[in-house]
């Protein structure tokens, strides 16, 4: 597994073939199914348009926190490995913000293990987003919609 | 008792404090530390208004718990990663 | 949109800046979320070890309906764009078999188109595949479990 | 009037023969065809027993369906792709 802060750019094959290279460590040959999520910055919001955002993050919780998360998602889903890469810093418009991916021997375990990985990550993990366009700069609200589907993960937690 | 205080984003911003070292009475609980700090000046007061997360040790948590000697406690508002 | 046949194998960085391009294309800035799925064989089925896959399909039709379930998942869940490629022939333990891609505004969107291609890809798609060892071979069996995914979205569908 | 007839996987193997060129009178449904084709020899009642799906010009269809002139159909087993 791998779980990483950091301001540089990810590539989608290193990352990809990172996450099968430790699969394949756990249990060689037994990944059938690899999903990734990558969250790209969007160049407008309900207010219009913007330039990019700026990610503050807490230095030393959000490594843990994200490190527990994916290890959460592997126990859970029974996956062969799981990674996450989150960036910090200034990120401009369409730059990618995050990178999940899930291994798994069939493809449910794979979706669910990157869906609850999102979902989690919008919840607990301390990142937080200031949306920027030329001097003026807004924190971005908490959603409702993504805390509704991080709790619903932890209601159906045996 | 030693403590430090950290904030991030909006609390940061609103309170100008980043970084705080804290003196508290022995078996002081995370609630009676933002009543001391909202007690400081206004800024604190709006920082620490609303729904405020808190993490103890880098571990959310409760404002019911008691500190221990040397706990990172950190405020921040509800996470917007992703 | 790409929905493609073919014996060569794919890699994860071009599909996915293709699929970016052709969702840029489509709605400028608008894409915050691309989800990916790649199959790969793995070595060892119910019975036993195994050492490949070989892949059947009809020329023509296989084409016409990956290109048709791409356009509906684009319909269905509002993506920004989607995309499908499918190996045939010969292919290896762990050797990628299929890859989708889906770019949407949010994320769950993104998710649910993914899901849904895979689900009916597994249903409707004239592809078989014959598994080998040595001199063996044996024709995969249909899951009752693929059958009733794919069921499900064609219930729901309104 | 002229149809052709495709088979693939198991279909195929069992039947052993991959393509036909057909005469079929005016009118036929894809059920007779395939009462017709299993009246040739045992290789082909093998061939089209049990879930066999049918496809008509590219089309996933059903056996009630009435031909036309040079459609192509085909048989093979449930598909087991992705």
């Amino acid at each position: 597994m791998f779980a990483e802060i950091q301001e540089a750019n990810f590539n989608q094959d290193s990352l990809y073939h990172r996450l099968l290279a430790n699969a394949n460590n756990v249990s060689k040959g037994n990944s059938g199914a690899i999903v990734t999520f990558t969250g790209l910055v969007r160049d407008s919001n309900a207010s219009g348009t913007i330039e990019g955002i700026e990610l503050e993050h807490y230095p030393g919780m959000t490594e843990d926190a994200l490190k527990k998360l994916v290890e959460q998602a592997i126990a859970r889903f029974s996956l062969n490995s799981a990674g996450a890469v989150h960036r910090v810093g200034k990120l401009y418009n369409q730059d990618p913000i995050v990178w999940v991916g899930c291994s798994a021997p069939h493809r449910q375990a794979a979706f669910d293990g990157a869906v609850f990985l999102m979902d989690m990550l919008k919840h607990s993990v301390p990142l937080w987003k200031k949306e920027f366009c030329g001097d003026k700069s807004d924190w971005v609200e908490a959603k409702a919609s993504d805390d509704k589907a991080a709790l619903q993960w932890m209601k159906e937690q045996v | 008792m030693q403590i430090m205080i950290k904030t991030f984003a909006q609390t940061r911003e609103l309170s100008q404090v980043p970084v705080l070292a804290l003196s508290m009475p022995q078996g002081s609980t995370i609630a009676e530390v933002k009543t001391h700090l909202r007690s400081l000046n206004e800024k604190w007061s709006l920082a620490l208004e609303g729904s405020i997360l808190t993490a103890r040790n880098h571990q959310l948590c409760d404002e019911k718990e008691t500190l221990q000697e040397n706990d990172e406690i950190a405020f921040f508002p509800p996470v917007t990663g992703g």
